[in-house]
């Protein structure tokens, strides 16, 4: 993960590290606060305690997003004060999910936009120049547009791939493929590296080709506090206490040095967090199915 | 106040589902009158049977048993744009006399005094949806004449119709608070008094809204939880009190 | 399969029976033809040998394509007759792949257009005036465009389905999905009809969910002469017989009459046939995935 | 043809691969220098490593230990529109000066003498890919001074240019006959003469052209296929000669 960040994240990247909940890379996150990476532009649907995280470590310059908030558990307080007072700066792009989910499909597909019926009557709009929008050519109707994002360096968080950045993700998708094929530069960072033959065994499985993928990371429990399908679950409780720790840029200071700064990699965060042995996943294996011909 | 919402749903229907509340009442409602009720998710997931009750609306056991996932693309162009959703829930820091929702922030957008968590998918959901259901408990700071931001459309933007505006769902048609339920007239759009809980006078819902109240000719009265969904609400699908206060 | 066409296909309808080499529902065809549908509209990528037996049939009246060949075997020549001799008169409207691809992509979203970078230097736009343009509201770029297919009904084969039509598929997906969500009524006909359960046990794998299906029809070997990964094979000895039986509308007639109008349903098809069990997939079942948490 | 078809593969490259002898050359070329090669299928599988010859571009063997499979939008948007596809290998009935390529119709489009299967996704092949291959039987009737239907754009189109059209690939760079090879002429984009087959006199090449043909000042010999080429080709690629004549 180091050489893999030293080598394809710079200053001043738009960086997207995407994932719905689920899979959201924070090993990768720590990864480029350890690194001081400066001025980057933070692009995610939620920024999650991971932008938070890097907010608070000024990391980042600008923040292109569609949702700010500590799912049921209240609110992401570094991003606030940047926001409410400028500790520190952050200038703001906004949209909707259903904006900037259509963002990154322009970008995956190398259109300079995407259409989509969405805004009308509300004020985002006149927050956000960058809404624009564009007419029928066979309807005449006018559709509102959201321009491509296309980021220098996408982190992927998933399940499994091979060496050569193969990628298959179960459970909830996100936009991850969208964010790999929309990037310059991609990182793929999984819970097991697996042979190729494991990938070749279930196609269908694969959402990112290695042919997109520019490094592969192996780095278990790399997504915690976020969760892996299948690996382990969320850790809720964790949530919750980000909630206090945010609340206080002391305590969000102490919580950085304790276990990014403090820590060399992933397996130094997990032994510092006591192990992570309770969030492990049961199993509920399905059916395979027939390749045959 | 959640066992009010869940009567709402009818059963079969295709619910947009928020987390909170919201997703207390559509369970509460499989639970009950609407065993059909199809939940879906905006992270992906159809058709959710969740073994627990979900903290966020990523939350795993939304996935484990669910009829289909599919990506966030999908969710929003070919089930949301598409038409296939017919009932959204939404909340909101601010809701105003014509159902518009303010989930951005309170204040100027430039220099907000409190920065909220913005729109996720409440925008589309507000346009899209057949009909949008709103949970929220009253109070004059959350009822404004006017909201400071539209994030979610209601039935009138400065002046203009969802109509003229073209948008193809019907929009908040019924607001649910704790002491009262609102409906929005169909001809001005605008908010009225409904129905109230028992015991609650008419008052007591006035003074928590921004603007003169008018009411429907007749006020029915919302009949109490029964003690099934009672039950159902604080034993089974909501034991730990993660959504349910006092 | 005969109520569902009954109730669901009617004279001049837009119809879809899509599937990309893979899962072509001949089944329903056959019965559209059996029950001797007037003026369809027929769109396909692919016209392949069930469009080429339809317009034989006499059910088109327009067809809608990107491809029309015999795939490594020629041609499809009720088509060419038609279109060489109006033998008998049928109206054209021809995209690329990517164009066809685009519309079912527009439709599926409900929007009236899809961008697309293609069509430059091409003499398709002046075949078809429905190939259009629009500028970004960006970059200005003109990009092409093509307008949203809906067609008022939509058959999709598949390997397996509950009694809900909650659809799962594997191997080649062509534009099954897009097509299904485009369509005012979908009917999905499947290899074999599972419980709830077996989908539910990996939701991952499903394509189209129920609640855009309007029937669900079970017939087995519903596709062949295409075929169904994992259930039997592509019959390609038949597609290279098809050359010499449409090359002439005598022996065209007869195959009709034989093995369509003559028979009342799929069972006795394959009867006639003298039973498929020399297709018959062999087993090359992959491993699950854990879904726990 | 084939074999030198074949050579013009770069080891690790990602090629969109065509039915019939584009198939035989790529899988050729995975047999000897270019076993990296990753074979995508417009039918959408990637990385396809075949265990029997493909009939159809969707034949199930491609999908069996692929890489990946993708629906068909991401095929044409997210790997060909999207740039990643670095060598596309097209076919047809005509051939011009110019390299563009007609597999629409002989004759006029509304009425044609000879309705051929249309573009498939030659058009935007020929359009995205960063360069694209040729593979053609000389003939005066295969390669006229122009198409009747511009299906898939060559260098010159009424006269305009790819960069003036907005094309992003680099276009038919190079036509593989039997008799001959011809190169894209950068200045004109004019198909020219670039190597001949061992006993080939170039007059056999002028007459299976319809325009008068250009020399490059040196003209190349194309080397005969090897014994391991032919032993690959006839013995275990082709051995029920789908694809190869004589």
């Amino acid at each position: 993960m180091r050489d893999a960040v030293a080598a394809l994240v710079h200053d001043g990247d738009t960086v997207v590290i995407e994932g719905f909940t689920h899979l959201i890379c924070f090993a990768a996150g720590h990864e480029i606060i350890r690194q001081r990476r400066r001025d980057l532009v933070l692009c995610r649907l939620t920024p999650d305690l991971i932008y938070d995280q890097m907010i608070a470590a000024g990391c980042a310059r600008k923040l292109v997003f569609s949702w700010a908030g500590n799912p049921g558990a209240g609110s992401l307080h570094a991003f606030r004060r940047a926001v409410e007072r400028g500790e520190p700066p952050l200038e703001l792009e906004e949209y909707s999910h259903f904006g900037m989910v259509s963002r990154l499909s322009a970008g995956a597909a190398r259109l300079p936009f995407w259409p989509l019926r969405d805004y009308m009557g509300t004020d985002l709009p006149a927050a956000n120049p960058l809404i624009r929008s564009v007419d029928c050519p066979y309807t005449g109707e006018r559709l509102a547009t959201v321009p491509a994002l296309n980021p220098d360096v996408t982190i992927v968080h998933a399940q499994r791939a091979d060496r050569n950045g193969n990628t298959q993700i179960w459970g909830l998708l996100g936009v991850q493929k969208e964010a790999a094929f929309a990037s310059r530069r991609v990182i793929v960072v999984v819970e097991e590296l697996v042979d190729e033959s494991v990938i070749r065994a279930d196609p269908n499985r694969t959402l990112i080709p290695g042919l997109v993928v520019d490094a592969v990371v192996m780095e278990p429990w790399g997504a915690h506090p976020s969760y892996a399908q299948g690996y382990y679950d969320r850790d809720n409780d964790f949530y919750v206490r980000w909630e206090a720790i945010s609340r206080d840029p002391v305590e969000l200071g102490r919580y950085l040095d304790r276990f990014v700064h403090g820590v060399r990699d992933r397996a130094e965060y997990v032994e510092r967090c006591g192990g992570l042995e309770r969030l492990r996943a049961d199993t509920r294996v399905c059916a395979g199915v027939n390749y045959g011909y | 106040m959640t066992a009010v919402a869940a009567r709402e749903l009818r059963d079969g229907e295709v619910v947009f589902v928020g987390i909170g509340l919201p997703n207390l009442a559509c369970n509460l409602a499989r639970a009950t009158h609407a065993p059909g009720l199809v939940l879906i998710y905006e992270s992906g997931a159809v058709g959710a049977e969740p073994a627990r009750l979900p903290v966020s609306i990523g939350d795993p056991s939304l996935v484990t048993g669910s009829l289909m996932v599919c990506g966030m693309a999908d969710v929003f162009q070919c089930l949301l744009q598409n038409g296939r959703i017919q009932v959204g829930f939404l909340g909101g820091a601010q809701i105003d006399r014509y159902g518009n929702i303010n989930t951005t922030v309170v204040g100027s957008y430039a220099h907000p005094t409190v920065r909220l968590p913005g729109s996720g998918g409440a925008a589309e959901i507000a346009i899209h949806a057949h009909r949008t259901l709103v949970i929220s408990r009253l109070s004059r700071r959350a009822f404004p004449e006017r909201v400071d931001f539209v994030t979610s459309p209601g039935h009138r933007m400065g002046g203009r119709t969802r109509r003229e505006l073209g948008m193809p769902g019907a929009g908040p048609v019924r607001v649910v608070t704790d002491k009262g339920v609102l409906d929005a007239d169909p001809e001005s759009g605008e908010l009225v008094l409904a129905a109230i809980y028992p015991e609650v006078p008419v008052e007591a819902v006035r003074d928590g809204v921004g603007w003169p109240l008018r009411c429907r000719p007749t006020l029915e009265t919302v009949p109490p939880p029964t003690p099934t969904e009672l039950h159902l609400l604080r034993d089974v699908l909501d034991p730990r009190r993660l959504y349910l206060k006092g």
